[in-house]
């Protein structure tokens, strides 16, 4: 596994730049922790997949590519969409169900679409974003317009029949897609060591003749690092990179979730290990954060998800006669 | 369990079954460790253990197939789908594999396989969670499809789909699992293809399953305001599907309403009204109407998604336009 | 190309394409180096090279998934699936995702995909490749469904497919790919959703799509011998559907029967006809009869295959019985 | 690659079980270009898929398990279900759709069935049959009845979903599974090599933790010696085997091929290994075969083969009245 714990400073980057990645952190956090509160409030509804807990593999890995590149990703999609730098109000108000949000209220929480970001979107069938992400890879490759796709998704997608014809085919096109597995550990309920044949999933690209490598999801800097490494090589035209990021989850699944498969402890002990003070300690070492700096982050990510609850909270639901609107592109 | 709901009414069901033959297996995602995704199974990991209570992979395709191999082999699995949207991923299995297989092999092997299902919308799940598709299935020769409405019908229904030597597709309306009425504690049964008079009336029948019974007779409620005496026919099953019933009924009240969540283009109410006009063109005073979910991809927003299912009200208007 | 056949029109049509946008790419299992398992797309890999006509491995739901994405990303990908019921394995990508992600997002992505796949029966392929399913797809809200039955059709609604936004599901009856006729060189489009009168009369309509209009046109000529006129319709697509041109010729006709290869059980005839008695109710002289494929997976021996399609016969026989 | 050139006679069996392996190819070899014959004079209809060239794989595999353990397969399943035991004539009568063919005329060659034999069966759809044999695996673990599944499929299917998750099940839930795939290096018209990231096959196990050989499929002793030791394996309560047998197909891929894919010279060079003449000279090397041996067998194949079209020519055809019967089980 690929960490980043005796990094030098100089090789970090930027001191914008890294505070930028703590800034990031913090706004998923605050965001999600908010939109828990909403979804208790009856404010928001459906499924609601919170990302605390994983906020350094979306914010590490986006920091790796370029605007013009895609993401796709899950419907545990939050934090990549913020991470992608889209509109906080407007990924509040999709939550809420409005007419301002992203999707227009059409697609919820689990479905986060802004195509201006080339943010293709939040999808909900576990494993069926894969084959669009090699679709969106082979255009641009054969556009030659340079964008490679960035793919999340969780632990439990692995054994989808979907996966494998994925990496297949990417493999076999060398199609610029860099396959990032968010492993949390569990999908929904279930340990991954209970229905995976192989629990180190980066190990599974070896089917595919695909580069593979597993790095500390808690650690920013070492999936930005990795990322860089993949994306180089899928825009260098040698095809598809495979990483896995090994994370966890604070909260339950979803809000439905009576979390009766692991133990507190368990959760404890991960904890200790959140991306975010991990992340604060290290930019202390280094001298670029203090409390202040710490309390103005927070202030910050208040300040912004308090809009967005504002903001959402004030958008108009969609008028009923528009049901029948974006059925097809006339 | 005199008065429960249809949870409880399946969960029961699954534990007799599992107590009372040991080829009883149940299969799926998260049915054990987690509860299950609509806590049906809660606690029969616990009481069974995990040869007989089966977490598996996200893999509909082969938590299906599997299932059938069983089924095959003498076992009598029982697998659970978390929502019908995902069954297309098994789609190969059960409409290439389990439907035709009795018939490929001249009769030589069958499929004793029990599909569970959660189905609809109402929950702001959005278009990949939110259809309600069990016509399709019903389309299928080779397939049984299994539509309770209430607990009674859960638990009979589900009694018959465990000794059937059939594959049995069977759909549970997310919106009424915590639905409670009367459930005997005795060893009954529903038989497939009866459906049932849940109300009696002259003027007009609505036709109705899963969910869509419960808007059909509380809109007779509402048609009894006005004079309408609306008899509700709760179907149970769409395969086999009770054609005499139906046609009794509407050759009886001369007018019928049919009610499906399922969007009404090409869906399976266009078979009732067909088979209705087929065997009671004479008695028809007026053409068969159908109340369903609006033809779109089911929105998230709450307004949105109420506005794209049928309510008791659409079906009063349809009722009322007849007049 | 003033007479070809069906595969010649298409084959024809997709070279154009592929001159004419540099954006077209074929995707399909073994539509290259081997040249189409229906022989639709050869030569075309010797003339286009292997970035655009692209075979794939057998893994139809990353391809057609891979075809969604390649849309959402500028490209417009035409992929091809050897069989209707091979396309269950991709059922996810198209119910899923192509249907659902144009409306999800608010209109911000839309999916120019066109699948073609093969389907029908008539040759001895059994219960895994002889269905003719267009039907479960017209059900779908988000997609449009194309059922050419001649060689004009065939590249008239091909080139529409073409220059849709939307995703295509195009089928092709694979009993006619041989069949001839006329087909002009010039750059005409068959409109989605515009039935064709294949034949005028006054007796009674008969509606056909893909390989039944045929068994439609044989049989009007039939009835012709017995002084009963038939007007035949070729409905050309089944989402949109030319409701009109069904509604307009019943209420000549009063009677009507509808053709499909299709089983009837849930099937889009079950649409027609309900749409047919909702819109035309007080012009009907009889019932509308529904002509299908037997309620059987369909069986490989000829005798049994032939007694499970439609014939011009059972059209025959139910015009004759509404008299 | 294992392979059994320098193996001893005394090691290689007993000579009725050696002359009953050729037996078996030689009939298999003669009833496939019977059925060719028969194709072309239209008695046999749809989809033909013949198993000339790949007769030692069916053969040395089925050499290796017992009467009571389960065979599933795909298409081309003529030969595995002759090596089976099947009674040649009710193939022949399937193949012409006759009611005393193996599935009474209903499924054709590409679905034939004998539950008698534990044959359950040829299915149509490249790799939907592996979940099946999971599936039995499945119940011969829960019943105890130490069966164990053989599961045959083609090169082509190691592509599909349904492989991938098949292959992960059976690992995690340790079945009693015998994956044998059967690459004759092409799938239909395509090159495994320009659909398949790994073109290894037996590589693609690595996935799963699952053990995995490759073996010459050209020569039936190896595959029969390989499938026992992975028999052996699942038996022994130790889950999957993977065995991957190097094979090929003489002829095209059904009788509608027009092989525009490979070369003549390729299939020329590939008949020089035809698993038939090698086989008949390592027992005439050992002494247990001599022209005359050999002619024996020819004339027994050959009636066999001519009873069979005999039978299936006298055969009834269904009746329509029957068009009905068996699409449920009352
Ligand atoms: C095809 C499919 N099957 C089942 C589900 C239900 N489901 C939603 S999330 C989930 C678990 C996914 O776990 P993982 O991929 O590890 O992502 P995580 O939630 O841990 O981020 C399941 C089973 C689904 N959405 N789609
Ligand atoms: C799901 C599916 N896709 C496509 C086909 C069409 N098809 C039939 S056989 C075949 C090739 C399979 O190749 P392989 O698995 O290597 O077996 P082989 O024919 O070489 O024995 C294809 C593509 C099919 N039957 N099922
Ligand atoms: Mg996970
Ligand atoms: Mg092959």
């Amino acid at each position: 596994m690929t960490t980043a714990k005796a990094r030098a400073k100089e090789e970090a980057g930027t001191p914008e730049e890294l505070l930028g990645l703590l800034r990031q952190m913090m706004l998923i956090r605050r965001f999600e922790e908010k939109s828990a509160e909403m979804y208790a409030r009856g404010r928001i509804a459906g499924f609601l997949h919170l990302y605390i807990g994983q906020e350094a593999v979306g914010v590490g890995a986006e920091a790796a590519i370029e605007p013009d590149d895609y993401v796709v990703t899950h419907y545990r999609d939050h934090g990549q969409a913020l991470a992608r730098g889209l509109d906080p109000n407007a990924i509040m108000a999709e939550l809420f169900g409005r007419t301002t949000g992203v999707s227009k209220g059409r697609g919820g929480s689990m479905h986060l679409f802004d195509v201006s970001k080339h943010f293709m979107g939040g999808y909900a069938i576990v494993g069926g974003h894969l084959p669009l992400s090699c679709g969106l890879a082979l255009a641009s490759k054969q556009l030659k317009n340079g964008r490679i796709v960035l793919c999340f998704f969780g632990d439990g997608a692995v054994n989808q029949g979907e996966f494998h014809e994925a990496l297949n085919l990417a493999a076999v096109w060398r199609l610029p897609v860099v396959f990032l597995c968010e492993n949390n550990l569990y999908g929904m309920g279930t340990d991954i060591r209970r229905v995976s044949a192989e629990a180190e999933v980066y190990r599974r690209a070896c089917a595919y003749n695909i580069p593979a490598e597993q790095v500390d999801g808690m650690d920013v800097l070492a999936v930005r690092d990795v990322a860089r490494k993949a994306v180089q090589h899928t825009r260098d035209g040698k095809g598809p990179y495979f990483v896995e990021a090994v994370t966890y989850r604070f909260r339950g699944h979803s809000m439905a979730d009576p979390e009766f498969y692991r133990t507190k402890e368990e959760v404890q002990q991960w904890r200790t290990r959140d991306p975010i003070p991990l992340f604060e300690r290290q930019l202390r070492d280094w001298g670029l954060m203090d409390d202040a700096g710490i309390k103005r982050l927070e202030d910050e990510a208040e300040g912004v998800v308090n809009e967005a609850e504002r903001f959402a909270e004030e958008s108009p639901a969609p008028d009923v006669s528009t049901l029948y609107d974006n059925v097809y592109e006339e | 369990m005199p008065e429960t709901n249809i949870r409880e009414a399946l969960r029961q069901t699954l534990r007799e079954a599992l107590q009372q033959d040991e080829h009883v297996i149940l299969m799926g995602e998260d049915i054990g460790a987690y509860g299950g995704s609509y806590g049906v199974t809660r606690g029969l990991l616990q009481e069974f253990g995990d040869e007989r209570v089966r977490d598996t992979p996200i893999s509909e395709s082969v938590v299906v197939g599997c299932g059938i191999g069983a089924a095959m082999g003498g076992m009598r699995p029982i697998v659970e789908l978390m929502t019908i949207n995902f069954s297309f991923l098994a789609f190969d299995q059960i409409i290439n594999v389990a439907s035709t297989v009795h018939y490929m092999s001249g009769g030589q092997i069958n499929v004793p396989l029990v599909i569970r299902m959660a189905s609809g919308g109402g929950s702001q799940l959005a278009a990949t969670h939110s259809h309600d598709l069990a016509g399709w299935y019903a389309h299928v020769p080779g397939l049984k499809v299994a539509v309770p409405s209430t607990p009674y019908d859960a638990r009979g229904l589900l009694k018959t789909a465990l000794r059937e030597e059939n594959t049995v597709i069977f759909v549970e309306h997310t919106a009424i699992y915590g639905l409670r009425g009367e459930v005997p504690d005795e060893d009954y049964s529903v038989p497939f293809g009866q459906a049932q008079v849940m109300r009696e009336g002259g003027d007009v029948t609505i036709v109705g399953y899963s969910g869509s019974v419960h808007q059909a007779l509380r809109a007779a409620e509402m048609l009894a305001g006005q004079a309408i005496e609306a008899e509700v026919l709760n179907l149970r099953t769409l395969r086999p599907l009770d054609v005499d019933a139906i046609i009794n009924s509407v050759k009886k009240t001369t007018r019928a309403v049919v009610v499906e969540d399922d969007w009404c283009f090409g869906g399976f109410g266009g078979e009732i009204v067909a088979l209705i006009q087929e065997r009671a063109f004479d008695y028809l005073d007026a053409p068969v109407a159908r109340v369903c979910g609006a033809d779109v991809p089911m929105p998230y927003a709450k307004v949105l998604e109420t506005a794209a299912l049928p309510s008791e009200q659409h079906i009063v208007d349809a009722a009322l336009a007849m007049r």
